[in-house]
């Protein structure tokens, strides 16, 4: 088993005309993922590497009813109406790669969404992937390549990549990848996914990729604390050396009211008995040595 | 972005704050034109806290000593930032300072309210020193703002009667303005009492989500010229810079995989001179521009260059590279750790330059750093 | 409440909605100062539907037939409702009529729009005859109204380019003014496409919600004067009143018995005259209006008390009862049903009156229209 | 067992110090039904009916937090506050005895309320009684003095009364009744409280009091014929003579778009194999030959 993205996973692909959309259209059929239909308002009737557009996910919906999966590259200004479109037609997991989506824009679908019943993944964010079966996003495929029993949670993109490649060299393999996404307001937060794969029984070691800002890494060990997520942990922090009251690239990476140092997270992670490394390739080293 | 302080103010009094009588200069000549009445605070308008502590805001208690004030403020580099406008006010008949700001609860997926009886200094002094003094109301966009909510608020404060429609009148606005604008923070700190029972703000600092400023033409960033140097930069080029005191330059690509760069440069005794992520599918012209400013930062020795593709493509940052390095030339010694999406095109572009591609962050780090200390010594 | 369509023309006008060039007038003298281009159709001001078929609605062709149509229509009594205004319009060039509109949907809690590319008829005909031409569109309160259900509704109405456009302009402002106002309904019928290209609002019906009306001040009941007389006096005592053909006056407290009080009487063979509910916790004011009403009606020959008391106490029912027949006197028969709160009370106030006091609603309806019936042979 | 409210219930009342609020927080008392604190803003000390009253829900929940149902008496321009305030603090059942309150207000707090979870009964509503139990309401005590196996969903109020009041004579007692409101938006329809009562195993036959407007009375005839609703029905539906187009009384009472005729109903009901009562006493008859 896997969280999120599974075999039966159906993509619909929103924004699937645009350069994004259509380069990771072809990426996702390359994995093997179900891209089924895409979207694009005025452009129905057109194919893209082979998956038939619509006008709109109504549309798409009713020639491909067994989508239940939406990626999301539309441009920023138009990103927030498609959340809508997908949640309000029952989508039950809607992925969004967008970056640039309004705070006050993403703090509400975020709570539409939940309030609908749908599983947002991100904004700003890479995606899922359960490698060998399903990607819905923009993660490079030649990383993932073998399955296996970690499970990724991560603030970040590229860095998940890092850590995944080191991990799959390692002989490591993941059961499912989750870039949560670097906004401040996110659809899926790290405690939320970390209660997701507390429930998969493939699971069984957790890699957390965090940043500072926030306070998800605290929340998590406090869920650890409370034994609600039971699973070992590896932790990897970016930000140590960053300087406080500075924004460093994410939005949601910013220290402010004495929240979301590196310290501050790294001993609540580490009091709650979860080890932090403290390079990417020491998560390797760590995940080792649990596993023996 | 975070506005000028008179730019918040302005935006607060029409809708309808109390904000002290002044004038805001861009020249010392128009301080004769006003009829402020002395003595008066000058305040040079600049982006950041602390402004009292470095002397940028003083009191003249005529036009001559404002002239003066203002005339040593304007044009004044502080942190990269010019000072361009001053803001003159007249000073207000204070009985006590309060502290109230809107901001965004990301845990909880809502707004938020602080309110705190001590105001004039830091919130986050106050959030570590006693913080049961900030009294936090979620307010739920779904829900807005609620009678109830104000009320709580009120009773915390120790505000009763007349004074707590005063402040139930003053946090509506604020949180329509937090609204109305897309704001991450709208703060008034101080906020004073005036012996004649009103609230004035003394202090306000507004922050704007960037990613919606196209929806507020009224907020025009380089006309308010409120950005540094590099933030006006990276702006044009769309990747995202921070500098840093060291002499190492770092960029990456993601803000993650960046930040985790810098951090290895300090595991291997470097010194971080700056974060540089040059985003996610950055362009050649994104990569040259990067590159090319920290080739040109005199206080970088050199520099690391970590991809990990994705969307990114490895040709794109080597194209870009090739041109940073044509353009500024190779100045400085550059490791590239360079892996993921078209990682094989892109060494092959980049081997004219005769740069070594390393397979890892800490090869290329190590190596640079240990090139780099030999050098120093 | 309906708003009158001048009243609704006016508020979708200031939202900018175009509207055909008009005088409202309240009296005929006001037509001479207009400057109105002829023909006008000259359009009486009543807040109910089916004007054209009952010949409220009539073409002029020059300023003494408007004149003339005017004076027959101003101060005409329609279904109860006295004509104080009317509505002067000149003729607009229409290329093709249209149906749009807002209002709630109960089962969804959503707000809904409908729209039709048949435009004119009654919409409820329409939903009959051919639904398939009707696109209804959910909008959740939470969300607002979003471009994918624009596009949707722009797509089955066949709009597009410049035309889908301004019907999205024209959508916005309706979904704006119906939460800006309450509103239950706020209908376009016929919206009209212009030969050049335009969209323009031939009649509009708002609904504002009756609860809401303190938070519109710029609509006042009274002077609009578009409530029956029934429903002014409703008003004022806070009773809801509806007239109905029959010649059985009908008091019950609750929607719901009052309702099945009228339906009893029909099921006994009588004709309802009128449902009267004095609702919930009604004192013994109202309920001496309330049969006041009723006794004075000569349509009505006799009538049913029918409470239950919850809120409502059969003490202040039975003063009520006391009262009416001291001032109007005991005209009428009159069959009560008193039970639940305070009944003992009641029967005890009552036993002056020497008025039957029944068990069950049967029994007491039962015995009233037999002896009316008894009565009218 | 019963549904809503039961035993374990404990009772806020918001308004508490209204002539309203007052008089049926003693009814209530009198009841049986344990009130364990009521709110009125700047009333905060005081005693009602031996209740103390405090400034705000979270003020009384501090002192009291075993209150799980809230009822609100608050005059309309305030309830929709109240009724934030009882589902912010985390309220599980929330019963809006106000009428008069604007229904764009209505529309947003019962989605709020659903989103958080709180069940909403109302607005303008008689309350919700368990006979001998628990009472969370202004139905009058006199009449619900039986406990049995009939449900009661009711859109009207007196007609409730009316009707409780002959099933219990001819000795049929109620498990629940609830009177869900007239109005056009209400916080728990005609088809949540019938799901709600096909879970209560003491509930044996359901009384379903209906009006003319509105498809409430057709979407439960649905519910039966999907055999989501299996427990034998008897209705009343008032309104027969009623004229279309016209309100009657509650907002929710009128025919509009040809929906929520009497005749449309009944057909929908009978055809769902629903018995439909021509007059309120025939509910009593029906009854009766149902449970032979």
């Amino acid at each position: 088993m896997t969280i999120l993205v599974d075999h039966n996973t159906r993509v619909l692909v929103q924004g699937i005309t645009g350069s994004e959309g259509s380069r990771h259209t072809l990426y996702m059929l390359q994995y093997g993922t179900k891209v089924v239909a895409g979207v694009t308002p005025g452009r129905g009737g057109q194919q893209v590497h082979g998956v038939p557009v619509y006008d709109s996910v109504e549309d798409a919906l009713r020639k491909h009813p067994e989508v239940n999966t939406s990626i999301i590259f539309v441009p920023a200004r138009f990103a927030s109406d498609a959340v809508y479109e997908a949640v309000d037609n029952g989508i039950k997991l809607v992925v969004i790669i967008t970056e640039h989506i309004p705070i006050h824009d993403a703090i509400r679908f975020v709570n539409y969404a939940k309030y609908k019943g749908t599983i947002i993944i991100g904004p700003n964010c890479p995606g899922v992937v359960s490698p060998t079966i399903s990607k819905v996003g923009i993660l490079p495929n030649s990383v993932y390549v073998k399955k296996g029993p970690v499970g990724i949670i991560s603030r970040s993109g590229t860095l998940t990549y890092e850590i995944s490649y080191h991990l799959t060299q390692a002989g490591f393999g993941q059961s499912t990848v989750v870039g949560i996404g670097g906004d401040p307001i996110i659809g899926t937060d790290m405690v939320e996914a970390a209660l997701m794969y507390e429930n998969d029984p493939e699971t069984k070691y957790l890699v957390v990729i965090g940043e500072i800002g926030g306070d998800q890494e605290e929340r998590l060990a406090g869920l650890v604390r409370d034994g609600k997520v039971t699973k070992p942990i590896v932790a990897f922090i970016a930000g140590r050396t960053a300087p406080p009251g500075k924004r460093l690239g994410h939005a949601g990476a910013i220290i402010s009211m004495g929240v979301g140092t590196y310290e501050g997270k790294v001993k609540a992670l580490e009091s709650a008995g979860i080890k932090v490394a403290k390079t990417p390739l020491e998560v390797v080293k760590l995940i080792r040595d649990i596993s023996k | 972005m975070r506005l000028l302080e008179y730019k918040g103010k302005e935006i607060l009094a029409k809708y309808g704050v109390s904000v002290p009588k002044g004038i805001v200069i861009s020249s010392v000549s128009e301080i004769d034109k006003s009829s402020l009445k002395y003595p008066v605070f000058v305040k040079s308008q600049v982006p950041f806290a602390g402004r009292a502590k470095m002397g940028l805001v003083k009191r003249a208690n005529n036009s001559n000593e404002a002239k003066q004030i203002a005339s040593e403020y304007l044009g004044k580099v502080i942190q990269d930032f010019e000072v361009k406008k001053v803001l003159l006010e007249e000073g207000v008949d204070v009985v006590k300072e309060y502290y109230v700001s809107i901001t965004i609860d990301r845990s909880s997926r809502t707004f938020i309210i602080l309110a705190s009886p001590e105001g004039g200094v830091d919130i986050e002094e106050i959030a570590r020193t006693s913080p049961e003094k900030i009294y936090r109301a979620r307010v739920h966009p779904f829900e807005g703002l609620r009678d109830y909510t104000v009320n709580a608020i009120n009773k915390f404060m120790g505000f009763t009667g007349e004074l707590a429609s005063k402040f139930a009148s003053l946090l509506r606005i604020m949180y329509n303005v937090f609204e109305a604008y897309d704001a991450e923070l709208v703060e008034i700190n101080p906020l004073a009492l005036t012996r004649d029972g009103n609230f004035v703000a003394l202090d306000v600092k507004i922050m704007i989500d960037d990613n919606a400023l196209y929806r507020h033409s009224d907020i025009s960033v380089e006309e308010e010229g409120d950005l540094t140097r590099e933030e006006l930069e990276a702006r044009k080029y769309g990747f995202h810079y921070v500098e840093l005191p060291g002499y190492v330059g770092v960029v990456g690509n993601g803000a993650g995989l960046t930040m985790a760069t810098m951090d290895l440069v300090k595991e291997f005794k470097g010194e971080p001179a700056d974060f540089l992520d040059v985003g996610g599918g950055a362009s050649r012209d994104t990569v040259k521009a990067a590159l090319s400013l920290l080739l040109k930062d005199e206080r970088i020795k050199g520099i690391v260059l970590n991809i990990f593709g994705g969307i990114t493509r490895g040709d794109e940052v080597a194209y870009g590279v090739v041109e940073a390095f044509k353009e500024i030339g190779a100045s400085k010694p550059l490791a590239i750790r360079l892996k993921g999406t078209n990682e094989e095109e892109g060494r092959r572009i980049l081997a004219p330059l005769g740069v070594k591609i390393y397979e890892t962050a800490e090869e290329a780090i190590g190596e640079l750093i240990s090139k780099l200390q030999g050098g120093l010594r």
